[in-house]
């Protein structure tokens, strides 16, 4: 049974409800406010996202609250543990960076009302609330309303500017993103039909391995793979995540694309542990492998610097998949206490972080010289050395070099194929380390070069903007010191009784 | 056989034809409209699940049917957005369709999307 | 009695239906659009009339009735409006110019 | 049993004909009568709710969005004169496709018996909630945390529909403009259906606590009769900065989220209701979100400003 509500449970209700109420408020208002609001519910969200932390940390158990007091299954329960309290924390203190961040870039000038910042700041809280809700959700259905939620907030995001490549980069977007919410509700349909319920809990006592439970899962599991844009479903994500306008670039490719991965680790060890194959769980492998390989290979040939580093994107994702080969059915103890485990989790935590930054550094780059031609950048790292001191130290985190999250995210992924005895992953995380270094070095290698000519700067950029983005990237390398081993944190509320095989 | 089954049959073949439509149909509008078929296939699935359960005297399981009203809400709502950027996007000088699948940069052939 | 009412509305649902039915061959069959309208409108405002007339003989109490009779009113009034535009659609100016 | 498999013969045809059809134009109707089909499977299916929705929103609405999006793709620019695909690749997707309903079909078939369902305790708790309607007490009491959210998608398609517009227009007014013919058809039947609309809208509304019918279903039939004012030309529709428009819009919403607040201080959980109130406070929540929910269909159909207010 899905047990009791805990003390503290409402702090889940206030991090979904909070942004929501933020964006009504900002709509009735209108005009500057939305940016004032956006202000407000930024520290507000940063310390329930932190109390969120603070309380599972304090009793060492997974929060659960059920809305209206209705238990499953009839009702809907909100859960977080330790995996939900870290992405939280994540989502929050971007969101807050991002947000500092675009001020000068989406401020509302005086008088009449604007689109794009109204719009900018609107989603931004709509994004925050949908993340939370896919972070916290425990029933099936009531997460496909808040990935259709992160949906509608994430493909404005891309067209904001309305040039017609965002135009039809958001519409291609969109059907991916369709196309996986109907796979999603069909497996979705299945499980209800088979089991009677689509809380997590109560599934994961009901679930047997039989042809429905397997084809509802797959079913699942490729629809949120075309969200989470993982090689072959890669095609809309360079487009979309390189048109958009720098702090919505780095919501999306930090965060959003997170969200749909995040939901396959539940599916995969919360709803059905124990029941995945190895062989099923090496085909995610060699997706995320491939999706390395060849986003590494295409970002090195971009011209274009915002096109370089959505394929980075496409190639980081790669990475997070790695983690189900080297986690399903480990030789001893259970998924989540593998090293691959926790350093698939640490990728998308610092990968969020980093790649972030690197939009916001290319994002000021771009607004300084009036282009992102990577030929074009000699002399930028003379005029804006922070900048491209935060890009590179970003760099070193997707490179997976020491200090960085990415060191140790991929180190665990190593550790994890060494102890698994599949070396193959390890040969994929180190090729993709070395082209990660070509494509950084690329983009270094310009812009700490001497110009030409003498750099004429179409615009300045202030100090704070650059500050926030160094601020970013130094989170990334401060996860560089999270020890190497299995996380505890991160162990808190997984279910103990999980493995098939030990029952 | 019984209906519900029947039905569920229906919307295997359903989800089926609309995929069919989303893979040969190369407009954004047909793929539009693919896509509301399958939904349509789809929901039906809950309808026979929800028939399917049937008891305390209510004609069916309340709780898919009420799954469903939400999801044809959303899907209207995905339409909906779908179709303004489709319309905008046409009236875009010089854009006809998505661009081809590559575009520059893009050395991959076109997946059926 | 409700022999004599049963077979009534069986009688009138029929006819309708058989209504329906015609209009739906002149639409698939007339050459252009005016007599295909004049097919369908024949259809919508005999056929629903009578299967309505058909199964008010079946309603007990006065509001079940008055939908029913509310349901042939506004389609009658949707039909009356298509038929209208799509005849503008046809011809811009009306018929006579 | 035979009517069931005629029904389903037909449905399965007409969607094969929308697939299949060559104009996009013919494509939509067949859609519109497809999802008029499926209201009728969802009628059969003992859903009447469901098939209420199917109706107005899954047929009627989405049917007026596809007409008019088929229209101005068209009249912008020829889309239909994509390639042809190739005879390999309709082949593989004609495999492809009918494996999966193949599979689909075997799951159908190795689904449990006697199925699982919840009909019991939506019953059992059927007096907590005050309402007479079961579907509705699902939406509103037991799963009413997706009905919130689910109202929150509306506005944010609605945002990202607007964010369309041209910066120069925002604060514009939505749509195309229809001139009033005081003499013309339209008019008329603004004039006549529309106050009959709105009673219909309403009863549809008000009866979806006890009988088959609520928030969305009354929404969608006030909605059409909102678009109806606005092609006639009676009325135009307002400019997106309107501020009456912005609370219209949040009301709904803005209302769950205090009463699912309110909660917390009268029965100890958000969106949970004390039950001698129960009925009244779901009355209070579902007249704004209908109205709301009529507000945000109206204007996604609209669509993004196109036109500016000093014209």
């Amino acid at each position: 049974m899905p047990g009791s509500a805990t003390a503290n449970g409402f702090l889940l209700v206030l991090a979904v409800i909070l942004p929501f109420a933020g964006v009504l408020v900002s709509l009735a208002l209108g005009g500057r406010n939305a940016e004032r609001v956006a202000l407000i519910v930024m520290p507000a969200g940063l310390a329930i996202a932190l109390a969120i932390v603070v309380a599972v940390w304090r009793t060492g158990n997974a929060l659960q609250y059920f809305v209206g007091n209705w238990k499953p299954p009839l009702g809907v329960a909100f859960r977080a543990d330790g995996l939900s309290a870290v992405m939280i924390l994540t989502s929050a203190l971007l969101i807050c960076g991002i947000g500092l961040f675009a001020r000068a870039q989406f401020s509302t000038p005086r008088g009449a009302e604007a689109r794009a910042p109204l719009v900018f700041w609107t989603l931004l809280l709509a994004v925050w609330g949908a993340l939370n809700g896919v972070f916290i959700g425990g029933d099936l259905f009531n997460l496909y309303v808040a990935l259709e939620l992160l949906t509608f907030a994430a493909v404005p995001l891309v067209s904001l500017d309305g040039r017609a490549e965002t135009l039809a980069a958001a519409l291609r977007y969109l059907l991916f993103a369709l196309l996986g919410s109907i796979l999603y509700l069909l497996g979705a349909a299945l499980l209800y039909g088979a089991y009677g319920t689509l809380d997590i809990v109560l599934l994961s006592a009901r679930i047997h391995a039989q042809p429905v439970a397997w084809a509802a899962i797959s079913l699942m599991t490729v629809g949120l793979l075309a969200k989470a844009a993982l090689y072959p479903f890669h095609l809309w994500l360079p487009p979309a995540h390189a048109g958009a306008p720098a702090p919505a670039s780095a919501l999306l490719s930090g965060l959003v694309v997170k969200a749909p991965f995040f939901l396959v680790v539940r599916l995969w060890f919360d709803v059905m542990p124990g029941m995945p194959e190895r062989a099923t769980a090496q085909i995610l492998g060699v997706l995320g492998a491939a999706a390395i390989i060849f986003g590494s290979v295409v970002a090195l040939r971009q011209a274009r610097l915002k096109l370089l580093i959505a394929y980075s994107t496409v190639a980081q994702i790669g990475y997070l998949f790695l983690m189900f080969p080297l986690a399903v059915r480990p030789e001893g103890g259970y998924p989540w206490s593998t090293a691959a485990w926790t350093g698939g989790i640490l990728q998308a935590i610092s990968h969020a972080f980093a790649k972030a930054a690197m939009f916001m550094a290319a994002g000021l780059i771009a607004e300084a010289l009036g282009h992102d031609r990577i030929a074009g950048l000699s002399g930028i790292g003379r005029a804006l050395p922070i900048t491209v001191l935060a890009f590179g130290l970003s760099g070193l985190s997707l490179m997976g070099l020491p200090p960085s999250g990415g060191f140790v995210a991929k180190a665990m992924l190593l550790t994890g194929a060494v102890a698994e005895g599949q070396w193959w992953w390890a040969l994929v995380v180190l090729v993709g380390g070395l082209l990660a270094g070509g494509y950084v070095f690329l983009v270094l290698a310009r812009a700490l070069g001497d110009p030409i000519e003498p750099l004429r700067l179409s615009a300045q950029v202030s100090r704070r903007r650059q500050a926030v983005v160094m601020a970013v990237a130094l989170c990334a390398i401060l996860l560089g010191f999270a020890p190497l081993r299995p996380s505890d944190f991160l162990q808190i509320g997984r279910p103990d009784t999980g493995i098939v095989g030990l029952r | 056989m019984n209906a519900a089954t029947l039905y569920g049959l229906c919307s295997a073949v359903l989800v089926g034809l609309g995929l069919y439509g989303l893979i040969i149909h190369p407009e954004p509008l047909r793929k539009i409209l693919a896509f509301n078929l399958i939904g349509g296939g789809v929901f039906l699935l809950f309808g026979v699940v929800a028939r399917r359960g049937a008891a305390a005297g209510f004609g069916g399981d309340p709780v898919p049917q009420a799954l469903v009203i939400t999801g044809l809400v959303v899907a209207f709502a995905s339409t909906a957005l779908a179709l303004a950027l489709l319309v905008r996007l046409s009236s875009e000088p010089g854009r006809a369709n998505l661009p081809s699948e590559g575009s520059g940069e893009e050395p991959m052939g076109g997946g059926p999307l | 009695m409700s022999l004599v009412r049963d077979a009534l509305t069986i009688l009138a649902v029929c006819a309708g239906a058989f209504f329906f039915l015609a209009g739906t061959v002149g639409l698939l069959r007339f050459p252009d659009a005016l007599s295909r309208l004049h097919a369908l409108t024949k259809a919508d405002n005999l056929g629903l009339g009578l299967i309505v007339l058909g199964l008010l003989l079946q309603t007990e109490g006065a509001f079940p009735a008055l939908r029913l009779i509310s349901v042939w009113l506004l389609g009658l009034l949707a039909g009356a409006t298509v038929t209208q535009l799509i005849a503008r659609a046809v011809h811009p100016g009306g018929l006579h110019d | 049993m035979v009517f069931d498999a005629g029904l389903a013969v037909l449905v399965l045809g007409v969607a094969a004909w929308t697939i299949v059809a060559r104009d996009t134009f013919a494509a939509v109707v067949g859609f519109i009568a497809y999802g008029l089909l499926l209201a009728l499977v969802w009628v059969r299916l003992a859903a009447p709710d469901v098939a209420l929705t199917e109706a107005a929103i899954g047929s009627g609405l989405t049917g007026v969005l596809l007409l008019g999006a088929s229209t101005r793709v068209r009249r912008t620019k020829n889309l239909t004169a994509g390639k042809e695909p190739a005879a390999a690749l309709r082949l593989a997707a004609i495999g492809l496709c009918v494996m999966v309903s193949a599979a689909i079909a075997v799951l159908v078939l190795l689904l449990p018996e006697p199925a699982p369902t919840l009909a019991a305790p939506v019953a059992a708790n059927l007096a907590a909630t005050g309402l007479g309607n079961p579907v509705t007490a699902v939406l509103m009491a037991y799963r009413a945390i997706d009905t919130l959210l689910e109202v929150v998608v509306l506005l944010l398609a609605l945002l990202g529909v607007w964010s369309l517009a041209p910066d120069r227009l925002w604060g514009g007014v939505p749509g195309l403009h229809y001139r009033a013919d005081p003499d013309g058809i339209l008019t008329f039947d603004a004039q006549l259906l529309v106050p009959i609309g709105i009673l219909v809208g309403i009863h549809i509304f008000w009866v979806g606590s006890v009988a088959p019918g609520g928030e969305f279903q009354g929404a969608t039939i006030l909605a059409a009769m909102w678009i109806l004012t606005t092609l006639s030309g009676l009325v135009d529709t307002p400019s997106v900065s309107r501020r009456w428009l912005r609370l219209l819009l949040i009301a709904g919403p803005a209302v769950f989220v205090a009463i699912g607040l309110a909660g917390f201080a009268m029965a100890g959980a958000f969106l949970a209701y004390p039950i001698e109130h129960a009925k009244l406070l779901i009355l209070i929540i579902e007249v704004p979100v209908t109205l709301s929910i009529a507000a945000m269909l109206a204007l996604l159909v609209a669509g993004p400003p196109e036109r500016s207010l000093h014209r």
